[in-house]
């Protein structure tokens, strides 16, 4: 799969040309892009933040007020801008996205059929999923507004200079004894706040509620597991699996294995049992292979 | 000029000589102590000469900002000053950045996992970037989940010409008058 | 303002505001090339401010010494700045003041380039007080560049409380795992 994808915005703290960010403008997220280095559709998208500031765009490009009616309206677009990503997506970002697409239908039909009534609970509970939707968008309209004051105001504030001037000679010789107030631990923690680099285009997994499994760890075990087992079926190998996470984690540990000629594996009917057999030669040194292994939930992303 | 009865100007000197020695925003009532003067009286004089200096069209300016009054260049002053102070360019914020800062404005204390369900997209990277230019801060922790908690600095308010966060325009000004549900709802299902 | 025949108030402002920037006096010929008009005609108006803000009563006044122009207190305020500065309130180093004093104790020997570069602000001024203040001080040039490095001194030590550099907390512990922060990293990014 291609790198992290363009939908996690070009991370440089500089922004092209900041568009006006008002609910109104937010056309104009959609229809310049300043960089366009590939060009075509799919480059214009990548300027969106989002699920809620495509939905903004999209209503606002039809000149629609924010509605439920309008949510309805621009859910084929916002549908096509999800296939239109094909497979240029990273978890987080789809499912973020797929949600939204899918109370969208949800309203859509809704409106398709105007004399749906409400009959049970699933019912309200699409009903209040969608104002919900409504409710979040609107807010979220709010936040984006109030992002172009805060520009406005920064940009305005930037023009005035505070003076900084050191006292007077005459005056310098009565300052008092610099009084520290930090401890050397905040002291240190201010340090490393100053000189923190801006920040660089990370995969971040603090979303993930889930615990940290790494696949290094999971690897070795695995391989000892098999090294004295000789052959055991997947789903053996992860019978002591607590979580999903750590299932995943075995896979991907078993497919790197596999890369190191390690394992072997037997499958015999589509989607059945899997087996894994160790194969690997006796001088097979585990921490060489082990170092090199790609390890998603520590470094690269979890889509990779 | 010892006319007691008139001390006014005095006064008035007294917190422009200090004013001119401060490197930091400083608050009415340490300027109060400083001249002897009622925090009001103090207060009142200070509006008195910001608006001075407005109308004299000075090149400098009094203002309030971050809960104490600092001297200022003029803002149109500032091809000239810039040409002085090549104050690192300060890079403009992204439109993420500036969301996330207004989420993190209105909604302090406010956990990341809380502001990325508001904006939709995940903030961490945006909140680094926030932390590191000064703008925002960790105030604490969560007692329930432990998360960190956020909120902005007095830089923030600094950069953005503020005097306190009750300046910021209200929230519901830019909701619809209909909008029912109240925002914690609306956060809390996000 | 557009009015090309009276540009002397802006040209006024304009001397005003870069006055305020200013921590050393400035020569008329530096101020005339700053605003971008003849020398002689900001003599004069440099003048008219000055004896502006002493028929003002202003707390401030404007004096050429040394050859250049600079905002002082005005002496007769001087008490009053005295109380201020006495007080306390000026015990305490500024954020700016204190990130850059960081930034010092970390990186040292250091040249104020890189501070300024790593921090992404001119830090002159502020460097300037630290070492008023006793708290940085020059400890030689850099032999490619001769810019003046700078260290903390002992008085550093003493304030925080600890008895060698080495017992400075490590850095590493206060960045974020992912942030593999060496010098270089640091000063290319800022």
């Amino acid at each position: 799969m291609a790198g992290p994808l363009g939908y996690r915005r070009r991370v440089p703290p500089v922004e092209p040309a900041a568009p006006a960010a008002a609910g109104g403008d937010a056309s104009a997220d959609f229809t310049t892009d300043p960089s366009t280095e590939t060009g075509g559709f799919h480059v214009h998208l990548d300027v969106f933040e989002g699920p809620f500031d495509l939905l903004l765009g999209l209503i606002a490009k039809k000149q629609l007020d924010v509605t439920l009616v309008a949510l309805a309206q621009v859910t084929d677009e916002f549908i096509a801008h999800i296939r239109s990503h094909g497979d240029d997506w990273n978890l987080d970002q789809a499912s973020s996205f797929l949600v939204i697409a899918a109370t969208l239908l949800d309203l859509k039909v809704a409106r398709l059929l105007p004399s749906a009534e409400v009959e049970d609970d699933e019912d309200l509970a699409l009903l209040e999923a969608r104002d919900l939707l409504f409710a979040r968008l609107l807010q979220y309209r709010a936040y984006k507004q109030l992002a172009a004051l805060f520009d406005r105001r920064l940009g305005e504030e930037a023009g005035r200079h505070p003076r900084v001037v050191p006292m007077e000679p005459a005056f310098a010789e009565l300052l008092p004894d610099v009084l520290f107030t930090v401890t050397p631990e905040q002291f240190a923690a201010l340090a490393a706040r100053a000189m923190m680099p801006r920040p660089r285009p990370t995969v971040a997994l603090d979303h993930l509620h889930a615990p940290k499994v790494s696949v290094r760890e999971q690897a070795v075990l695995l391989a000892e597991r098999l090294r004295s087992a000789g052959a055991a079926t997947f789903r053996g190998l992860c019978a002591d699996a607590d979580a999903t996470i750590v299932v995943v984690a075995r896979f991907l540990a078993l497919l790197d294995l596999y890369r190191e000629g390690a394992v072997s594996f037997d499958q015999v009917t589509p989607l059945g049992e899997l087996h894994v057999r160790w194969v690997a030669p006796d001088d097979f040194d585990l921490t060489d292979a082990v170092i090199d292994l790609t390890d998603p939930t520590e470094e690269g992303s979890p889509d990779d | 000029m010892t006319d007691e009865s008139t001390p006014n100007p005095s006064v008035r000197a007294a917190l422009e000589a200090v004013l001119l020695v401060v490197d930091e925003p400083v608050a009415e009532v340490v300027l109060a102590q400083v001249v002897e003067r009622p925090t009001e009286e103090v207060a009142g004089l200070l509006r008195e000469l910001a608006a001075e200096y407005d109308a004299g069209g000075r090149g400098f300016e009094l203002r309030c900002v971050a809960g104490g009054w600092r001297l200022y260049t003029r803002a149109d002053c500032a091809a000239y000053v810039e040409r002085f102070v090549r104050d690192g360019q300060q890079a403009r914020l992204t439109q993420a950045a500036l969301e996330t800062l207004a989420v993190v404005a209105y909604r302090q204390p406010v956990s990341r996992s809380r502001i990325a369900a508001i904006r939709g997209v995940n903030v961490d990277a945006v909140m680094r970037t926030l932390v590191g230019r000064g703008m925002v801060t960790e105030v604490g922790t969560e007692p329930a989940t432990g998360a960190i908690l956020y909120g902005t600095t007095s830089v923030f308010l600094e950069r953005l010409g503020l005097s306190a966060l009750e300046e910021l325009p209200p929230l519901r000004d830019y909701l619809p008058d209909h909008f029912a549900l109240d925002d914690d709802d609306v956060v809390a299902a996000g």
